[in-house]
């Protein structure tokens, strides 16, 4: 009776599934957890029934774009700058009509600039919220002024670093500790060995390349590892659990921007004017603000940073987005040539080879 | 009499081995802080207060025991009379039918996975919990085939013909004789096929649409870990459930042996 | 009805669901491998005139033999380590506890919670300011915590052989347990020491539990790609996560189904290797 | 017992690929006897006892059941029930559900408990409804076994060696009580079994079987008496076997000259059919008498040696080595006062009384399985 019960549950959920209702949750969004939050897309639910979107989850912008390219179906997606070009040549995504962007104008300008969201004169990513990938170091161990990018190759430090699984964030750091930050994006042979090489130093001090945000929190957390290159979302969970740890945001010593945002897939079959108001709403000044207060996280939206909480503002580093904007390496996609020998190299290296 | 002395100090070792990592769970839900490290930050019950909160949470977790129940009855299903099969009978081209079944145990996961996304597309089936629940009882299938083997190993044929003979068609057979008493064996498929499920991730994560299994939900979690607490939390509140479920079973089980078939 | 077909007849007529089912989605994935594997991937681009270049490359890559051979490595200590530790206590199941049931049920219920929490929990005890080291240094054993616990290739081990305990033990209790126990009373009286019996005995006995137990181990560790980047550190790194790469970040599905087909062709040959062997030993004991 | 026929099987055959596991069996079963199908293990008994089940069709011939086909009836719509070799007690119910397994569902409940503890009293396991399947002894298992078909009411009940599981005290009280059983009932019973002592002491008639073939049907005494052929002669207790000329036929008689014995007149044995010159007889061993001098008033006597003492408790068995016979001579000798005590190597004398000489017909030489 009892196995009769849980079937016939699960045979409801599973037809369920098949026929999702009219309204909000029409629209079908593709995107990393978590930005299923409400305060995201106020407007939206205000407009389509109180419904938010539905959404389904990826862990990498990888997984994202195998899944993708097997036939799944989705309306937006969420990836970052340096992916969009591959998306495109994959013919996964269809530019945007900045027309019906009503929140365009108010983006912070270097935003609605960055590199590798428009191409061909088109635009296909409309950038939502931005971010630095940086070394986040653990204060009670190393002095602001003592640390830097070369410290991560020094013996002293053998077992205490951790870098990302990530050919691209591997060879930014390393462009960046080589000093061929500015060419990331077009690195010549002499260039990309030297990165290599610096990689290849770094190697034996690795305790582990961390796969998840949440691993290297943890090893932080627990004095495992001393320095690791991250996301600014690692260092504002290590600032909420009070661990001594901070990223080293001085732009001469080396540090990177990301940029993520919405991408309009070909796969959409919700009316434009729908993805549209979903798009309007991320860029609203309202989530802005939502997103920087209670995420920590900067927004693309320039009005919501005159909105936000300014200690916040301050206490998570991006103060000056102007600096980072012009100073930092910039995440943008690297040539296909470039991108396939960084995956090739990178596989060796962490294998030792 | 020193041997089985030492035998059960180990096996209670091997329990506490089993047991040491499962233990930390419960108690880094009662942790304020939403790193899993120590030292412990404080202590706090917030993340079962808003566990009722977390929509999307509670969902993947209904959305993982549909599919886990799904996929144990069908497989536990075809697994019974596969496995009836290969032990009653002899056929041509038995080897290669038990060997064909045992192969998902083989494929690496992430090939299943993006190839079962491109056919069940090609099916024109779109990513749902039923293409989960479909990849899910493929790669349970070999749990429950070899486990009900092994059940009907100890099977004697000659009860089904004793109720053949005592006037019962085949499936009230089935129903009265077959069932009860490979029924042990059926149980620990259908636990084993649920757990196989309930804990599967990259199969899960290519075949699921809008509505991703819990440990979808967790994997992302993991990336942002903010919400790692709530899912502690639940992961401790699964496992106490789920230690009580076993004990009622247990209870159930003792008690059918005397019941009126 | 009871009866007029064949038994051979019945025996496909209820063997089809689950072979039908397991073969159709076998064969496809089989298939596309395949066929992917003959063409080749500049970026997005697919280039499907047949060629044997991913095979050519592949085989003659250092990368891919140090990856291949570790992984081999790797997953059969994995399995030895599982199938050791767990063996006396299946036998301790079998054979002395009186509750098995019980203890069966106890084996089980760790399982019960996610997979990547308990990779989490393993972190915390064999961290660097874990359980573990906490331990030692409370006791005086050591000045400074241990960094060799975690991200390794021991780690790596711990785990898995952690998280397969399950299926050793049943595969292993289920041979134990269909013993007759008068063939162990006729090993005693053909004057057998406890011992000896084992060895000569209940050992032999349970090699096809063994073996159903490394089997189930070993040949999807070998494809583990979860493991070996959460806590397996610089150097855990397995053929798994070149195959991963392939078909993720360096979107090469061609060079990824040419590894795969590979690697299942590595543990294929290898189990294969290692049953007969696993039987021929079972069979020499005297 | 009457003589109206309740099974019929006519030329019934059944065929594994080329191996015939039964042939030609043409057998007639009357209403309330206790019948045996007697053989080796793997001479078919057990094959034409699950035909008749309805386990297995014929390929060939047909059954009937009160004069109904059962061709196409399957098992669970025969009126046969069937005690197995196994018992296959089912091990998730007790003994109360197991007797009632048949009658659930389509019997009222009370009439069901009435007849569970009806049958349970019959077979002498009364209040034990509520034990359980695997707390039971083998004799037990064996009662349930045969409670549980014998609530059906069957008109036949089968039983597949149904004491071969039991140890020998309690095998020989239960031969006894199921013959009173099957008599105070009078339900045909139809047993399989290899044993020819339990055969004998239970059975109104016994069919003996080898290699698929039915090879005769009598009563115990007759298949003692008449065998219709060395093999039956052989398995029915023990026989020695001496070739013999037939050199003359006069109505039911035959005059012979047997090896050792010499000339003698004999009856002539109609149920041995193969008829030639050369024949075989059969002598019992416990109608030979064995002296140390020559005995005066036998019509055949024979010189030899003991070659072999054997000492049975009640009997004492002999082998006498004789000139120009292979086999020794086996002879039994009740054990009456130890009047007769005789030791390895002493020479003997052997009586033998002509009548007890029986006709075997001619030797077969090989095995009829080849026969199609």
């Amino acid at each position: 009776m009892r196995l009769q019960g849980i079937a016939a549950f699960a045979l409801a959920t599973a037809i369920s599934t098949g026929c999702a209702s009219a309204g909000g949750a029409d629209l079908s969004v593709f995107d990393w957890s978590g930005y299923e939050d409400p305060g995201f897309f106020a407007s939206y639910m205000a407009k389509y029934g109180n419904e938010a979107p539905s959404y389904s989850y990826f862990g990498s912008q990888e997984e994202a774009f195998t899944k993708l390219m097997s036939g799944f179906t989705a309306d937006l997606a969420h990836p970052c700058s340096d992916a969009v070009r591959k998306w495109v040549a994959a013919d996964l995504i269809k530019p945007l009509d900045e027309s019906k962007l009503t929140n365009w104008a108010d983006m912070l300008p270097e935003i609605r600039e960055v590199d590798g969201i428009v191409l061909d004169g088109k635009l296909y990513m409309l950038p939502f919220e931005w971010g630095n990938t940086g070394l986040i170091y653990r204060t009670d161990k190393i002095a602001a002024d003592a640390v830097s990018l070369q410290l991560l190759a020094d013996p002293a430090y053998a077992g205490k670093i951790a870098i990302p699984d990530a050919a691209s964030s591997a060879y930014a750091l390393a462009s960046l500790a080589t000093g061929n930050g500015a060419d990331y994006t077009n690195l010549s042979d002499e260039q990309f060995k030297e990165a290599s090489d610096f990689l290849r130093a770094i190697h034996p001090n690795m305790r582990f390349y961390w796969s998840d945000a949440g691993q290297l929190d943890q090893a932080m957390t627990s004095g495992e590892i001393e320095m690791g290159w991250a996301w600014n979302q690692s260092e504002l969970n290590l600032i909420w659990n009070e661990v001594p740890a901070a990223m080293m945001r001085d732009v001469d010593k080396g540090i990177a921007t990301w940029v993520c945002g919405y991408v309009h897939l070909k796969s959409s079959t919700t009316p434009d004017e729908q993805v549209y108001d979903l798009l309007n709403a991320l860029t609203d000044p309202v989530s802005g603000q939502y997103i920087i207060d209670n995420w920590g996280y900067p927004h693309s939206n320039a009005k919501a940073f005159e909105m936000a909480d300014q200690a916040n503002i301050e206490a998570y580093g991006f103060s000056d987005p102007k600096s980072f904007f012009e100073g930092s390496l910039f995440f943008d996609a690297v040539t296909p040539e470039l991108e396939a020998k960084m995956l090739a190299e990178f596989e060796r290296i962490k294998a030792g080879f | 009499m020193k041997r089985p002395s030492l035998l059960v100090i180990y096996a209670f070792a091997y329990l506490i081995f089993l047991y040491l990592p499962v233990m930390f769970l419960p108690l880094f839900s009662f942790n304020s802080g939403t790193i899993v490290a120590f030292p412990i930050k404080g202590w706090t019950l917030d993340w079962y207060r808003k566990l009722g909160e977390q929509d999307t949470l509670i969902q993947a977790l209904w959305n993982s025991l549909g599919v886990g129940a799904v996929t144990a009855l069908l497989a536990t299903a075809m697994g019974l009379f596969a496995a009836r099969a290969f032990v009653r009978y002899r056929f041509r081209g038995q080897a290669a039918a038990e060997g064909l079944v045992m192969l998902p145990l083989v494929i690496p996961g992430i090939i299943v996975a993006s190839s079962m996304l491109v056919l069940f597309l090609f099916l024109g089936l779109q990513p749902s919990l039923v293409t989960v629940t479909l990849g899910h009882t493929f790669l349970a299938l070999p749990f429950a085939v070899s486990i009900l083997k092994s059940a009907f190993d100890d099977f004697d044929a000659s009860l089904e013909e004793a109720s053949y003979d005592l006037g019962c068609g085949v499936f009230e057979t089935f129903r009265r004789v077959t069932l009860p008493v490979v029924a042990p064996g059926i149980v620990a498929s259908i636990l084993v096929t649920f757990t196989v499920s309930f804990d599967e991730f990259v199969l899960a994560f290519f075949l699921s649409g809008n509505q991703p299994t819990l440990p979808v939900y967790i994997w992302s979690q993991i990336r942002f870990p903010a919400k790692l607490p709530n899912v502690l939390a639940l992961g401790s509140i699964l496992l106490f459930a789920s230690a009580m479920l076993l004990v009622l079973a247990k209870y159930f089980q003792r008690r059918s042996t005397t019941r009126d078939v | 009805m009871f009866k007029p077909r064949s038994e051979a007849a019945r025996g496909y007529a209820l063997s089809s669901p689950a072979t039908a089912y397991v073969g159709f989605l076998v064969a496809a994935p089989l298939v596309i491998l395949i066929t992917y594997s003959f063409w080749t991937q500049t970026y997005v681009t697919l280039d499907k005139t047949p060629t044997l270049g991913n095979y050519r490359a592949a085989l003659s890559d250092p990368l891919v033999h140090h990856l291949m051979l570790r992984s081999i490595w790797i997953a059969g200590a994995v399995t030895l380590a599982t199938v050791v530790l767990a063996y006396p206590i299946a036998y301790f199941i079998a054979m002395k506890a009186r509750r098995k049931t019980i203890w069966l049920l106890l084996i089980t219920i760790p399982f019960w919670s996610s997979y990547l929490l308990r990779v989490f929990a393993w972190k915390l005890i064999l961290g660097f300011n874990g359980v573990m080291n906490s331990a030692l240094l409370g006791l005086g054993l050591i000045d400074e915590p241990l960094d060799f616990l975690l991200y390794n290739e021991f780690a790596v081990v711990l785990t898995l052989a952690h998280a397969w305990a399950p299926f050793a033990i049943l595969p292993i209790y289920v041979s134990l347990q269909k013993i007759d126990p008068s063939l162990l009373e006729a090993a005693t009286d053909l004057g057998n020491s406890p011992l000896q019996r084992f060895l000569r005995v209940t050992l032999p006995l349970t090699v096809p539990g063994i073996i159903a137990a490394s089997l189930i181990i070993f040949v999807p560790t070998v494809g583990d790609y979860v493991t070996p980047a959460l806590v397996g550190g610089s150097d855990g790194k397995m053929i798994a996560n070149l195959i991963q790469v392939q078909f993720g970040a360096a979107n090469n599905w061609p060079l990824g189904a040419t590894l795969s087909l590979l690697a299942m062709m590595s543990v294929g040959f290898v189990a294969i290797v290692f049953v007969i062997a696993g039987r021929g030993l079972g069979g020499r004991i005297r | 017992m009457t003589e109206k026929n309740i099974i019929e099987l006519k030329g019934v055959e059944k065929r594994y690929g080329s191996f015939l596991a039964a042939s030609g069996i043409d057998l007639d079963l009357r209403q309330g006897e206790f019948f045996s199908l007697l053989g080796p293990s793997g001479c078919g008994k057990t094959t034409v006892l699950r035909m008749i089940a309805g386990f297995q069709e014929p390929t060939q011939g047909a059954i009937l059941i009160d004069g109904q086909d059962m061709a196409g009836v399957p098992a669970n719509n025969r009126p046969t029930n069937m005690v197995f070799q196994s018992y296959a007690i089912f091990p998730h119910l007790n003994v109360a559900n197991n007797v009632a397994y048949g009658l659930r569902g389509r019997v009222p409940k009370a009439e069901i408990d009435a007849r569970v503890t009806e049958a349970l009293e019959m077979v002498e396991l009364g209040g034990l409804h509520q034990r359980g399947a695997n707390e039971l002894s083998g004799g037990q298992r064996q009662r349930v076994a045969l409670a549980r078909a014998l609530i059906m009411r069957p008109k036949v009940l089968l039983l597949d060696e149904p004491l071969s599981a039991l140890d020998k005290k309690l095998r020989e009280q239960m031969q006894f009580e199921m013959r009173n059983l099957q008599q105070s009932l009078g339900i045909t019973f139809v047993m399989v079994t290899h044993d020819q002592y339990e055969a004998m002491t239970m059975s109104d008639r016994i069919g003996v079987m080898f290699d698929g073939r039915l090879e005769q049907v009598d009563t115990p005494a007759t298949l003692y008496a008449r065998p219709c052929n060395r093999a039956v002669a052989s398995f029915i207790g023990e026989m020695n076997i001496l070739p013999a000329t037939v050199l003359e036929e006069t109505g039911g008689m035959l005059s012979i000259e047997a090896a050792g014995f010499g000339r003698m007149r004999i009856e002539r044995n109609v149920n041995a059919t193969d008829r030639a010159r050369d024949i075989i007889v059969g002598i019992r061993p416990e109608q030979l008498e064995i002296k140390a001098d020559k005995p005066a008033d036998y019509p055949a006597t024979l010189k030899g040696k003991i070659s072999n003492v054997a000492f049975y408790g009640e009997n004492i068995h002999y082998h006498v080595a004789v000139e120009n016979i292979d086999k020794p001579i086996a002879v039994s000798v009740p054990n009456y006062f130890h009047t007769v005590d005789f030791n390895r190597g002493d020479a003997v004398w052997l009586g033998l009384q002509v009548a007890s000489v029986i006709d075997l017909g001619k030797e077969r030489k090989s095995s009829q399985r080849e026969k199609t």
